[in-house]
């Protein structure tokens, strides 16, 4: 297949806006090709969408279902020839988050938390979710074993823990939230900060945070650490948030990208000491990311209207339950984890969401490299990922922003700067935030660009970049977003001008990283122990078995020999 | 004023879904329109007119000039009259599930049995019950916050369980009794009921339920004074405090 | 005797009911226990059967005293011949009310019935 | 040969420390199983083989006509029934989502006269819940409420709850406080601290009396619910005091007058318990995957029980689409029954109507059910003749396992094959209809 003529953004390889054609043969993009023509002439051409950070499978999620029949009423789709019904907008069925991220261009989505215990689900879930490739990041910020070896500063050991964990769940990546508080949540309490040692355990989150990164980078795996903050959504909580990045400034990354990914930053940049002088200290993080280059972000943009917030933050939800008098769902889980479902509405006169929405916007325009900044909406706690082409615009065009300022409430603007900022972005900018920049943040080498080699994930939309600017046109550019003209993903055209043409299962990406056997055999001896005494099944039925991994890519790092000095 | 009338073929094996019925979606049409629009009978698709005879006024008018009358038995035939916003249906039997559902404006007129759901989240108009009602007058969809938001629903007979459930305004009037846990999660509007009912204003946040017979009374619930309305004694009290709730309950002092 | 007819599982419902064609499975569910003094006011022995009926329906059971059980309230486990006494309205949430339904006890002579009597009356119309 | 580690398939439980000998492809001994838990793992008679019923009696048929005469039902109807499914495993339930879809069925499951009203009560409220080994480690408060798991779980207690050793509970029942409140005393109020008798029905009252009380509000009546005040305010001070305190509830809130709406409050109770201390609620769930059934029908549909498809898209309101419900308006017209028996368990009245329509059993046994069957399809019992996955009450997932080969097929084969006849069939009267 060739993509013939269109307008290509392909950042990674540094292509901003070069009219070419793009090659296509066995699911891989290549040198030449022959067969089926699309003809793109002067149509934007981007990789297909990376979205690094998006809550899709797993307890949390069908719990959010489960809680709100009124959500999974509304976006109902019935069945086609090709698709299963849909449902839901915030919490949608797995056949809905297919075929809509499908549908925007979106070709790989990552979940962003499962604890080892429960990702047997999480892969139910995700077998279930058409046309994506996927992969699912492991909670370890309260695991006992993981406080516990670093109590004893035994990082080889936690680094056999988090090559086990990842084993035992299938899974991609090290997830931390609420280091410590999960577990102090267990009675009811939270850690108050990075310094404040967990109940019983004697460590610290600053400890555990480390600690993980050490490991991490001993297991040179393919993701950094994904570092959900303590304290989040609190007013104030910037200076947690800057706190904990110092903490991981020293530490060697082991690949080229970055030592820390902080998830949805929005939610860790405010100011103020309640939520009455609730502010946005959204340019004091920019500014940090601008000066340091151990860590990249994503915004975890906030979108007016309905959300369900999910998170392992455990005590942020039932803060948030009380707040809002909203129903509460809360799931501890032994020795691992705690997690909270609320549903909740993000209102445009409201002023703390004015601000939240601002901050979103903030970090992305103030930071300068967008390699730095991912596109999320922490689906779907900032908002449902069917707004990504608004949070798009937002970012292109200014004079949108001054029109959404203008529907707000009147404080908004004295809150944050976003009313001063002028940046609008490009499409290269945007191209790196929803592609280039998730994969590389990832690790995933075959996605995110269109280099020979790379997946034949394309998108193509209906929108000629030199003929559209989308500081005027916005509305039309988020038309064009909202359903691409092409969908490629693995060489076969799935979408096709927002209507579904074939719905194949995608892959399922996990990694088997490889420690000294010794490390191996002494937390086989500390897990065999709390398989007898604490946990409530058995050894032999933990793990997630192969039968629940549908398709699956297992990433091996190169082993290590450097272990020593990162330790 | 145009009118249209609406006759079952026949009695229906399984119950059938025809939200079409209003003058919203029929006053505009021509009967061979009218014939073409689309009802489910269980999971088949079918013509209005494979089911259902239609006669009346052929020129078209509109909503608001337009009567809707339903003749024959429609006790099996749902969502009856569902979102109208202006004129008239008048069912001369029963009607099935979920008739004026979210209906905004105008009148619905049932002379028999209304079954379950009647006016769910109802915004406006009115709905007229000769017979009586089932569960869930007035109520919302499971797990919404708000059932019926405004409007007006009178039952002559009485009504069953959950009797506007979730209600935030609007007002439901029973002249009999009511079903278990009427004005349930309330938050507003007012619901008067003639005869005797069980538990009333369970979390009750705000608005009105008035009882002209016996209630069981929950304990979350505040004797405040005795008040006379028209007449008759009322001990009333404030609740539903598990809610922290300043709802008032009214039942006839016996 | 006017009673509050409760059902639900015992740990001998559960062992045969995945047999429910047994002797066992009716010796299980086919029990009606009362309070001590409800058992004595009916002039109940050891074998002796009571009938269940209201506007639901009928059952005969054998009748067991239960120390545990409050005068007023009758007990049976969970089963075909609890759900004889169960009427078929779930009150608008899908789930009828197999706890706390009026019944009217009485002593009789007649027998339990089998599991297959039981059903004889809705099978004739199957098999025929 | 000896298996280790076995998951027990009868309740939510799922006890998965079972040690089960396998001899000449059959299970000759069960360890460590309760005895509801060793009688389902040691087998009982077994429906032949297929029958289908002419003139009024079940005849032998192969398993391909048994198929086809079940698809032939399913497609004459307009509104069918797909109910049971919580005792199979979540691969046969998920065959089953795409069958109901196909033929534009009602798919429901035993939830719906069991713990139905808990669901509705979570969508009303939400569930603050957690693994059951969070109740082993950190419990130190336990409520029954009108549960009897001394009978319906009998392992409850020494895996998960009351007698359990765990990090920060080291003395086990010694170190717990164990209320039960029912309206009777029961073999699990005989291992209690304290029982809190009340009048049947009343739950609601007595749950609200305690959120007063809980809440600091002292003004209730002298009497709730046949309690003394005195009582309640010594059960809302021992809940109050909990450093981790459990609250577990079964059908004698459920399938008591107020149904979900005293779900519905006993979750309100423990959530505003939070506020004071650390509180988790638990249903107590019988089938041990009745809590799966709902995960599929959740992540498929959106909903987790009574799915209506009749119109391509999942429609979801019990008392409206729920088994009993259909039933007893007789707006269903035929009935695929899976892993159940609504013939015992469902009002008689409502069987009555089940009667009435044509009916397609599946199921490893005989049961009343069969009785009132037109096809009748014996298959192998998940969990011991076939894998497949199962959520515990808790709603963790775990992989049950084949222990013997069976000569019967799965309930996963089966609704698969009844799905392919479906397609077949529909094919061919539509090529029918062309020609």
């Amino acid at each position: 297949m060739i993509v013939k003529g269109g307008t290509v953004y392909d950042p990674a390889n540094g292509i901003f806006g070069e009219e070419m054609d793009i090659c296509i043969e066995g699911g891989r993009i290549t040198e030449k090709a022959a067969g089926e023509e699309i003809d793109a002439k002067g149509l934007l051409v981007m990789p297909g969408g990376v979205d690094a950070h998006s809550h899709i499978a797993g307890k949390k999620v069908n719990t959010g279902r489960i809680m709100s029949p009124g959500d999974s009423r509304s976006g109902v789709e019935p069945r086609t020839a090709v698709c299963r019904p849909s449902t839901g907008y915030t919490v949608p069925n797995c056949y809905a988050m297919g075929y809509r991220y499908a549908r925007m261009g979106y070709t790989t989505v990552f979940e962003a938390a499962t604890p080892i215990i429960d990702a047997r689900h999480t892969h139910e879930e995700l077998k279930e979710i058409p046309i994506l490739d996927k992969g699912a990041l492991t909670l370890f910020g309260n695991n006992w074993e993981v406080m516990e070896c670093v109590h004893d500063r035994d990082i080889p050991k936690l680094a056999a823990y988090v090559a086990w964990g990842l084993q035992a769940a299938r899974g991609y990546g090290v997830k931390i939230v609420n280091p410590g508080g999960g577990e102090a949540w267990g009675f009811g309490t939270n850690v108050k900060g990075v310094h404040d040692p967990v109940p019983n355990f004697d460590v610290t989150p600053a400890e555990i945070i480390r600690g993980l990164a050490q490991a991490n980078e001993m297991l040179r795996l393919p993701h950094s650490i994904h570092l959900h903050f303590n304290n989040l959504g609190k007013p104030g909580n910037y200076s947690t948030a800057l706190e904990t990045l110092e903490l991981l400034k020293d530490i060697k990354p082991s690949r080229r990208r970055q030592v820390v990914h902080v998830a949805h930053m929005q939610f860790s940049s405010y100011g103020g000491t309640s939520w009455k002088d609730f502010e946005s200290r959204a340019p004091d993080i920019a500014d940090y990311f601008n000066k340091s280059s151990h860590a990249t972000m994503d915004m975890g943009q906030v979108i007016f209207g309905n959300a369900t917030t999910m998170t392992a933050d455990a005590p942020l939800e039932y803060a948030n339950a009380r707040i809002a008098h909203a129903k509460w769902s809360n799931y501890d889980i032994e020795l691992e984890e705690s997690s909270g479902v609320v549903p909740w509405v993000y209102g445009r006169k409201m002023l703390v969401n004015d601000v939240q929405w601002a901050i979103g916007l903030e970090l992305a325009l103030l930071t300068k490299d967008p390699w730095k900044v991912l596109l999320t909406t922490d689906h779907p706690n900032g908002g449902p990922f069917v707004n990504y082409p608004e949070v798009i615009t937002l970012l292109m065009s200014r004079p949108k922003r001054e029109a959404e300022i203008a529907t707000q409430h009147e404080m908004a603007p004295k809150r944050s700067t976003i009313a001063t900022i002028d940046r609008e972005m490009d499409w290269g900018e945007v191209a790196v935030m929803t592609r280039a920049a998730p994969a590389r943040v990832l690790g995933l080498a075959e996605k995110g660009h269109l280099g020979p080699g790379a997946d034949a994930d394309i998108t193509i939309y209906d929108l000629k970049p030199n003929e559209v600017d989308p500081s005027v046109d916005h509305a039309l550019v988020k038309k064009a977003l909202a359903a691409a003209k092409y969908t490629i993903k693995g060489g076969a055209v799935v979408a096709k001008e927002g209507e579904i043409l074939q719905a194949p299962l995608g892959r399922t990406y996990w990694v088997q990283a490889e420690v000294p056997a010794a490390d191996a055999q002494r937390l086989m001896v500390d897990l065999q122990e709390k398989f007898d005494r604490y946990y409530s099944i058995q050894l032999s039925n933990y793990m997630v078995q192969d039968a629940y991994v549908a398709n699956p890519v297992v990433i091996r790092p190169p082993a290590r020999e450097a272990a020593k000095e990162v330790a | 004023m145009r009118t249209i009338s609406i006759k079952p073929l026949r009695a229906f094996e399984v119950s059938v879904e025809a939200e079409v019925i209003s003058p919203d979606r029929l006053a505009a049409l021509t009967f061979g329109q009218i014939r073409a629009l689309e009802v489910w009978l269980g999971n088949r698709k079918r013509k209005l007119s494979d089911l259902f005879r239609v006669e009346g006024d052929e020129a078209p008018a509109s909503p608001a000039e337009t009567l809707v009358r339903l003749e024959g038995d429609f006790s099996r035939v749902k969502r009856i009259a569902e979102g109208m916003t202006a004129g008239t249906v008048e069912v001369l039997g029963g009607a099935g599930m979920h008739a004026g559902n979210g209906m905004k404006g105008g009148q619905l007129s049932i002379q028999g049995y209304a079954d379950d759901w009647l006016g769910r989240e109802m915004r406006g108009g009115k709905i007229i019950v000769a017979g009586s009602a089932g569960n869930y007058v007035g109520a919302g969809y499971r797990g919404e916050k708000c059932g019926m938001r405004g409007g007006e629903i009178e039952i002559s007979g009485s009504a069953g369980a959950y009797l506007g459930e979730h209600m935030c305004g609007g007002s439901i009037r029973v002249s009999g009794d009511a079903g278990d846990f009427p004005g349930a999660a309330n938050q507003g509007g007012t619901i008067y009921i003639g005869g005797s009912t069980y538990l009333p204003g369970a979390e009750m946040t705000k608005g009105t339920i008035t009882v002209g017979g016996n209630a069981r009374v929950l304990p979350g619930y505040q004797k405040a004074d005795v008040v006379t309305i028209e007449g008759r004694e009322y001990q009333k009290y404030l609740g539903d405090l598990v809610e922290k709730g300043t709802g008032e309950l009214l039942v006839a002092a016996s | 005797m006017k009673a509050i007819m409760i059902s639900g599982r015992t740990l001998a419902q559960g062992v045969a009911c995945e047999n429910k064609m047994s002797a066992d499975f009716l010796a299980a569910t086919s029990v009606c226990s009362l309070s001590q003094g409800d058992y004595q006011q009916l002039g109940l022995l050891e074998g002796k059967n009571v009938l269940l009926k209201n506007g639901f329906g009928q059952a005969v059971l054998s009748a067991r005293s239960d120390p545990g059980l409050p005068a007023g309230v009758v007990f049976i486990p969970m089963g075909p011949w609890a759900n004889a006494l169960v009427g078929s309205d779930t009150g608008g949430c899908g789930t009828p009310q197999f706890k706390g339904v009026e019944v009217e006890v009485e002593a009789t002579e007649a027998p339990v019935l089998g599991v297959r009597d039981l059903f004889r009356d809705i099978t004739k119309g199957v098999e025929a | 040969m000896i298996q280790e580690d076995v998951i027990c398939s009868f309740c939510g439980c799922l006890c998965d420390d079972i040690t089960a000998e396998v001899e000449a492809g059959a299970v000759s001994r069960v360890r460590h199983a309760c005895r509801l838990g060793a009688s389902k793992m040691m087998g009982h008679d077994r429906i032949k083989g297929p029958m289908i019923r002419e003139d009024g009696t079940l005849v032998e048929a192969s398993y391909q006509e048994a198929y086809d005469r079940a698809a032939q039902i399913l497609l004459a109807a307009r509104r069918p029934l797909l109910y049971g499914w919580a005792s199979t495993v979540c691969e046969a339930q998920e065959k089953g989502v795409l069958l109901a879809e196909e033929v534009g069925g009602v798919m429901d499951s035993t939830a719906t006269v069991c713990h139905g009203p808990s669901v509705i009560g979570i969508e009303e409220k939400g569930l603050a819940s957690s693994t059951l080994g969070q109740v082993k480690n950190r419990a130190d408060t336990i409520v029954f409420w009108g549960c009897n798991p001394a009978e319906a779980h009998p392992r409850h207690s020494l895996r998960y709850s009351s007698n359990v050793v765990g990090r920060f509970t080291p003395l086990g029942r010694a170190g717990r406080k164990i209320v039960v409140v029912d309206i009777r005393e029961t073999r699990t109020s005989k291992n209690a601290d304290k029982l809190v008798l009340i009048e049947p029905g009343s739950d609601y009252e007595v749950i609200s009396a305690l959120r007063m009380l809980v809440s600091g509000k002292a003004v209730i009546p002298e009497r709730v619910g046949g309690v003394d005040k005195a009582d309640l305010v010594a059960l809302a001070e021992i809940l109050k005091r909990a450093k981790f305190g459990a609250f577990f509830f079964g059908l004698g809130i459920t399938h008591s007058r107020g149904r979900y709406k005293n779900v519905d409050n006993a979750l309100s109770l423990v959530a505003e318990l939070n506020s004071y201390t650390k509180f988790v609620v638990m249903p107590m769930r019988g089938h041990y995957n009745v809590a799966g059934i709902g995960q599929v029908l959740a992540w498929s549909s959106g909903f987790p029980m009574s799915v209506d498809f009749a119109r391509g898209m999942p429609y979801f309101n019990p008392g409206e689409t729920a088994a009993c419900d259909l039933l007893a308006r007789q707006d269903a017209d035929a009935a695929l029954i899976i892993a159940a028996d609504p013939a015992s368990n469902f009002p008689r009245s409502t069987v009555q109507a089940l009667a009435r329509i044509p009916v397609i059993q599946i199921d490893p046994y005989e049961n009343p059910t069969t009785l009132l069957s037109k096809v009748v399809i014996p298959s192998a019992i998940a969990g011991i003749e076939a894998a497949g996955t199962a959520y515990r009450m808790d709603g963790l997932a775990l992989r049950m396992k084949k222990l013997i080969d069976s000569p019967y097929p799965s309930d996963e084969e089966i609704i698969g094959q009844i799905l392919e006849s479906v397609k077949r069939q529909r094919e061919m009267s539509a090529g029918g209809a062309a020609r």
